[in-house]
């Protein structure tokens, strides 16, 4: 039941905060907030009754009928990896209310009803376990998305906005094929119709069409993830978006990629994924590179930051298809952390923009003298993102690295290469933006306790994972030995 | 009572269909395209006619009937339309109205 | 009836050739009733007497008798036809001729390619029809009701026009 | 007192935060208690435990202590552990003292920087950073504090951001030790996974079970930590970002890339001996890498001209002296000279601080002069450094560590001759460019006016190095049988060349550089610009002065294509498939939206053609 709530408060909460937009737009606000806050209290509380409980196969379920014939049910269910990734929901969720609190100003109650309708698709995508299900929340996330970029986003808005709707609505659909294909091969090898995860899991079928049906899944997460190639929807979208829009997307819509690499691509088609994985590897490691020369080429500063997020999910892929437990967990924890550095990197660059309306870093410089608290902070994400020890991001690319390296020598060294390529850009960034000489004689006030509480958060939490992360760790490990076993069944 | 060949029949439909499209295509004034239509739509109730008096049932009667139905309400709504376009323009030159290109 | 049936559309035919060709609206519109009533003829020699008769009374009357009133609102006389003059170039049969042709003979050839044979020669009156129209296809007749409304709709709302406010003297 | 240890790099970290987080709130003065006082805490409790150590030695030679599990992935767990034995005690104490006098120096020399909370901070999380690294337990924390040294050198050497040149030159140490980085991290994985750990004391042990000298993967392994080593401690081929980096502030120079940071790569070669004895390949590039970059060093410190640049270049050259040791095996000889260099080194950027600051903050030595009446304490105190540095014979410390690194190069199994005679070319040269800098100084006609002399706090921290820069070099018994606990002691060749012969021809080459610079820039002034003024003179200037050319070899190499390529794809190439879809598309609507041509007629020209081309289909197919 708990689970339904997860995704029902937010829905609920998103029609509320629209209502009450009518009369007082912070009040709006005010009912988002408490809605996240009370999905990630339930979240964290599920954390805490979870922690020690082993292998179970799932920690809660719920589970109803919605078109019995078909297979079709309404079926949710909750696991480490799915926990975790809620948990860094909510809690981006939280930031990204709180990071849009000034920056929104016109039509507040659309806005936040948007915003929470897209956490509701986001943790239905990481709850659902029927591939119906699945699909339909993984369009719930989508359209509102495309909204809060069209109408909240900035200078070339539309453009952005219709590319990341066509990008993700193309892929969706090509997911939307390749999970018919499966139900009707199900149907064929078993004589039942049935979306259900777990069922579906054993399929049987002829290894070209494992191929094809695990590539409409794996170019439809791809896209999301991005892989290189197909990345380009992401600069653009990232760009224009408002910051609780680029938050999210860079925190949390790219995760969703990655989990369903992890939960649906490996598992159900561990045959084809193996044979696949030396491309996929490749791919990942040609994002990691292409992904960092980019954003070392950008004088935007958001767009620097999203061809970041190019670089770093291509370990994320690089880790999902080494398959061994070191990568798997480094993915993870990629992922995690990825969604609070760069997340955090566009709160900031977000109050910058929201200061000086501008994003170029040939229009700023020397911002330090004038806002280092703000600059500091930047540093420090900065710092995070290039993969220092002692901060989230280096545990999870060290383990990616460190399982790549067993299954590809080459592809570790380079993928290696990449994390040093890593600190081109982000030490450009904090030196052009932030360091030099103050040229444009910026006067800017420097972070507001609002906005130096978000970052403190994403410190906080950034240091934690940096330094002991083996809670979190240890929450996603049974979940991600299962779905290894899974693959290695077959 | 000798019985007229259905193809006759059929011939004469057809014959009237392309008479009144030649009429849509050609003319330029408005009311003689209504005029043109109006047989084209005759002439596709004949043909209904026609084939329901080859198996001797009712059923093309009735679709003339649904056809006439349909001709009389296109009629009164394009004429109304033909006032209105007299009115704006004070023309029944279709080209002339070509505010809708591309 | 055979003969009938061959001058009624011979008859139908030349009076429809004619419509097309007319330069006065009114001319055209005298050729169309013609048209009409030949092919109601038709319609009789065929065995259907009730459609027949409505073709006579809705089509020839009350459809031609709106198009009579439309055309005396806009009062088109000798200046309407000398423009029809001069928009009526002889090359612009050519085309739809050609087209026209070539639908009629897919018509024709696809009609007639699996039917032959020839009329069963019953008489369905009004009351087969009847029957027919309120049994089976009782929806389609709700329905050309609604379509009836809704040109009565449209038509009254195109038409109409704001009253100028009426003087008081 | 032991279970103290992990207090050592605590203190300075909260410190370091503390200012990071309320550094601009705090008063100067309580900035100034922050900053040196965590330093001061931290070197007392280490000193502490050193005596403690020292008094009552552990049984097995060495103290663990572990704090927490980090990472538990599989078998892969690494620890927040810390280990210490008698290498890393010597490191520990030496760091935590030579720092606690520079921040003591800093206090004053700063104190009028707006950036004064930030410079401790930075300060503060290097000293922390430097703990851990040398008291990691396993090779991943070790990685931790490598990396935050090198970030914290990027930090201070860009500390005066507003000059963009100081943010390139940070930018460049970074990424230059970053390449080096990633060639160790490599050497990381391939270590875990040959070895199943990476727990340096199991990983030697295994090391030494699994692999024969000269194996292939001993000899990838000690390569590939010889790579983090060579970025860190700027050797070749990667010295060059050091000169750069003297755009910091000169307490910074003088902790960081001189006295600590920089022999981090001499401690992780020592730490990791092992392997390094297993691939004598590498070995020996160690010894060859070191007596290269001290030639080289030496040869571009004789061209420069910024006070500052000098002593960078000499740092690079000493650091050759201490790969040279490690290189022929002669691991004791390497850390006691890291320790007096620690002294030494720290002592001459100190006095050069002081220098600079009372003329200026000018750097360039021509432009001083005659300091020898103006500022007596820094002229003491550098002579006894430059003479320690030189290897002023039987007085100085660094003439015992050098001494014996030579003798080692010499006798070792590992050593030759041609690496003895390097090392004693190297001495010839350190003399040169040491008393040259002192002659330029320090005597001759007063340049620039003096403006201001040191305080308290600058004044004692520069004296207590200038003791430990002497006496430091007398306890080289002591310490070689202390250091021998956690380090082989040298293998000696049959017949290698004897310690006596050794000295004195060390001493004589010491007299031939003092000597040569005295008559080339005292005696006869004019002779130097003689020598530059001729054109081969000139161009082997140019080409010393330039560090070997290698700045501009790699600026043509490697950074530019980088931003070539970065730059041309600024826009991605990638993105331009899918713009040329939307092109093709957008040419698709234009050339359809032509039959819009709001005419009826038309429209239903198309109608009746499409039913009669729909028809003709079903007509014939």
């Amino acid at each position: 039941m708990i689970l339904l709530w997860l995704i029902l408060i937010p829905l609920i909460a998103g029609v509320v905060a629209w209502a009450v937009a009518r009369w007082s737009g912070s009040a709006s606000r005010w009912v988002a907030l408490v809605a996240v806050l009370i999905d990630f209290v339930l979240a964290l509380s599920l954390w805490t009754g979870n922690f020690h409980a082993g292998l179970h196969t799932w920690f809660e379920q719920a589970d109803w009928a919605w078109i019995p014939q078909f297979g079709i049910r309404f079926h949710l269910a909750l696991d480490g990896l799915s926990l975790l990734l809620l948990v860094l929901t909510f809690f981006l969720g939280i930031l990204s209310v709180l990071a849009s609190w000034n920056e929104i100003t016109d039509a507040v109650g659309f806005f936040h009803l948007n915003l929470l309708w897209i956490l509701a698709g986001i943790a239905g995508v990481f709850l659902a376990v029927n591939l119906f299900l699945f699909y339909f929340a993984w369009e719930l996330m989508l359209v509102p998305m495309y909204f809060l970029i069209s109408i909240w986003g900035h200078e070339n808005l539309v453009y952005a906005a219709v590319k990341f709707f066509l990008f993700t609505q193309l892929s969706g659909l090509l997911m939307l094929i390749a999970i018919l294909a499966l139900f009707f091969l199900h149907y064929h090898a078993t004589g039942t119709y049935t979306f259900e995860y777990q069922e579906l899991l054993g399929t049987t079928m002829s290894s070209t069409a494992e191929m094809w049906i695990m590539l409409g899944f794996f170019i439809a997460f791809a896209v999301k993830l991005p892989v290189v190639v197909l990345h380009t929807w992401l600069p653009d979208a990232h760009t224009e978006a408002p910051t609780a829009g680029s938050v999210i997307l860079a925190g949390l819509l790219l995760k969703t990629g990655a989990y369903g690499m992890l939960r649906f691509v490996v598992p159900l088609f561990p045959h084809a994924a193996r044979t696949f994985a030396p491309v996929a590897m490749a791919l990942g490691v040609a994002g990691i590179l292409y992904g960092a020369i980019l954003a070392f080429g950008q004088t935007d500063l958001k767009r620097l930051v999203a061809y970041t997020s190019v670089s770093h999910l291509g370990f994320v892929l690089l880790g999902i298809f080494a398959w061994n437990d070191l990568a798997l967990q480094g993915a993870v924890m990629t992922m995690v952390c990825h969604g609070i550095s760069t997340g955090a990197l566009f709160i900031l660059v977000g109050a910058l923009q929201e200061r000086i309306h501008s994003r170029e870093m040939d229009r700023m410089g020397g911002l330090w003298s004038t806002a280092p608290r703000l600059s500091g902070a930047a540093l420090f994400f900065a710092l995070a993102s290039l993969g220092l020890p002692g901060l989230g991001d280096f545990v999870g690319e060290f383990l990616v690295l460190l399982g790549t390296y067993k299954v590809s020598i080459v592809l570790a060294v380079l993928a290696t290469v990449g994390v040093l390529f890593a600190t081109f850009y982000a030490l450009r960034l904090v030196q052009r933006a932030f360091q030099g000489p103050n040229t444009h004689d910026w006067r800017v006030a420097d972070l507001m306790p609002r906005e130096g509480l978000v970052v403190a958060l994403m410190v906080v939490a950034l240091l934690w994972l940096g330094l002991y992360p083996r809670p979190v760790l240890d929450t996603f490990q049974p979940a991600m030995a299962r779905l290894e076993q899974l693959a290695s069944e077959r | 009572m000798e019985m007229v060949p259905i193809r006759d029949g059929f011939i004469l439909a057809g014959a009237l269909f392309a008479l009144g499209l030649i009429g849509v295509l050609v003319r330029r004034n408005v009311i003689f395209i209504l005029m043109s239509l109006e047989v084209m739509l005759n002439a596709a109730g004949l043909a209904f006619v026609v084939a329901g008096a080859r198996w001797g049932q009712p059923d093309g009667q009735v679709v003339f009937l649904f056809i006439l139905a349909m001709a009389a309400a296109e009629v009164s709504v394009g004429l109304a339309l033909v006032l209105e376009l007299y009115h704006q323009y004070k023309s029944l030159d279709t080209d002339a109205v070509s505010r809708m290109k591309g | 009836m055979t003969i009938v049936f061959y001058v009624a559309s011979a008859v139908a035919i030349v009076s429809t050739a004619l419509m097309i060709t007319r330069l006065h609206a009114v001319h055209a519109l005298l050729y169309l009733i013609v048209s009409l009533l030949a092919v109601s003829v038709v319609f009789y020699t065929l065995g259907a007497p009730f459609i027949a008769a409505l073709e006579v009374i809705i089509y020839a009357g009350a459809i031609m008798v709106l198009f009579v009133f439309v055309v005396m609102l806009l009062n088109l006389g000798e200046q309407a036809a000398r423009a029809e003059r001069a928009l009526l170039k002889p090359s612009m049969w050519t085309g739809p001729l050609i087209l026209a042709a070539i639908l009629m003979a897919e018509f024709v050839y696809l009609l007639t390619a699996g039917s032959s044979g020839r009329f069963g020669g019953a008489m369905i009156g009004p009351r087969g029809v009847g029957a027919s129209l309120f049994g089976p296809y009782l929806i389609g007749v709700e329905l050309a009701s609604m379509l009836l409304l809704g040109g009565l709709v449209g038509a009254y709302h195109l038409g109409y026009r704001k009253a100028p406010k009426p003087e008081v003297g | 007192m032991l279970e103290l240890l992990w207090l050592v790099p605590a203190i300075p970290f909260a410190g370091a935060l503390v200012l990071a987080v309320l550094g601009a709130r705090m008063s100067h003065k309580s900035a100034t208690i922050m900053g040196v006082g965590t330093v001061a805490a931290s070197a007392i409790i280490s000193i502490l435990i050193a005596a403690e150590f020292l008094n009552s030695p552990p049984a097995t030679g060495m103290y663990t202590q572990t704090l927490w599990t980090w990472i538990d992935v599989g078998s892969f767990r690494p620890q927040i552990a810390f280990y210490l034995d008698a290498l890393s005690l010597v490191m520990m104490v030496v760091v935590t003292f030579v720092s606690f006098l520079i921040h003591l120096y800093s206090a004053e020399f700063m104190r009028t920087d707006e950036g004064y909370s930030r410079f401790f901070a930075y300060m503060n999380l290097f000293v922390a950073c430097m703990v851990t690294l040398l008291l990691a337990d396993n090779l991943l924390l070790l990685y931790l504090g490598w990396e935050g040294v090198g970030l914290c050198s990027y930090l201070l050497i860009g500390f005066w951001y507003q000059d963009p040149v100081n943010g390139r030159a940070g930018r460049k140490a970074f990424i230059v030790t970053r390449v080096g980085d990633t060639a160790m991290a490599i050497g990381l994985f391939l270590l875990f996974h040959s070895l199943g750990t990476l727990r340096i004391q199991d990983l030697l042990h295994a090391a030494q079970v699994q692999w024969s000298t000269g194996s292939a993967y001993a000899i990838a392994a000690a390569a590939l930590l010889l790579g983090g080593a060579v970025g860190k401690s700027a050797q070749l081929p990667l010295q060059t970002w050091l000169p750069d980096a003297m755009a910091g502030p000169t307490p910074t120079s003088a902790l960081i890339h001189a006295a600590t940071m920089v022999t981090a790569g001499v401690y992780l070669i020592a730490r990791t001996h092992v392997l390094f004895e297993l691939a004598p390949p590498v070995q020996f590039a160690v010894a060859a890498i070191g007596a290269a970059t001290l030639l080289m060093a030496g040869f571009s410190a004789l061209t420069q001209n910024d006070i500052k640049r000098v002593l960078a270049y000499s740092t690079v050259s000493q650091i050759g002296y201490m790969f040279l040791a490690l290189g022929v095996g002669a691991w004791g000889a390497a850390i006691f000279h890291f320790m007096t260099h620690a002294f030494f080194k720290a002592l001459l950027f100190l006095a050069a601080g002081i220098i600079i600051e009372s003329l200026h903050h000018e750097h360039n030595i021509f432009r001083m002069g005659g300091l020898r009446k103006e500022l007596p304490i820094a002229f003491w105190t550098f002579l006894i450094a430059g003479c320690s540095l030189a290897g002023l014979p039987l007085i100085t410390a660094g003439y015992y560590s050098k001494d014996l690194i030579l003798w080692s190069a010499g006798s070792s199994a590992a050593g030759s001759t041609a690496l003895w005679a390097a090392g004693i070319a190297g001495v010839v040269l350190t003399s040169l460019y040491t008393f040259r800098l002192i002659f330029l100084v320090f005597f001759g006609p007063v340049r620039t006016l003096v403006s201001r002399r040191p305080g308290l706090a600058m004044t004692i921290p520069v004296c207590v190095l200038a003791v430990l820069s002497i006496v430091g070099g007398f306890d080289k018994a002591p310490f070689a049988r202390f250091i021998a606990t956690a380090l082989p002691t040298l293998s000696e060749a049959v017949g290698g060349i004897t310690e006596t012969l050794s000295s004195i021809v060390a001493a004589l080459a010491f007299l031939c550089g003092l000597l040569g610079a005295w008559f080339v820039y005292q005696r006869n002034p004019t002779l130097a610009t003689a020598m530059v003024e001729n054109p081969a003179g000139r161009a082997l200037h140019r080409f010393w002065f330039s560090d070997w050319a290698m700045d501009w070899l790699y600026d043509r190499l490697f950074v530019r294509p980088v931003i070539w390529i970065a730059r041309v794809n600024k826009a991605d190439l990638v993105d331009s498939i899918y713009d040329g879809l939307a092109s093709l598309t957008a040419i698709c609507y234009r050339v359809l939206s032509l039959t819009e041509t709001g005419k009826l007629r038309w429209y239903a020209a198309w109608i009746a053609g499409g039913t009669v081309a729909f028809v003709a289909i079903v007509m014939f197919l």
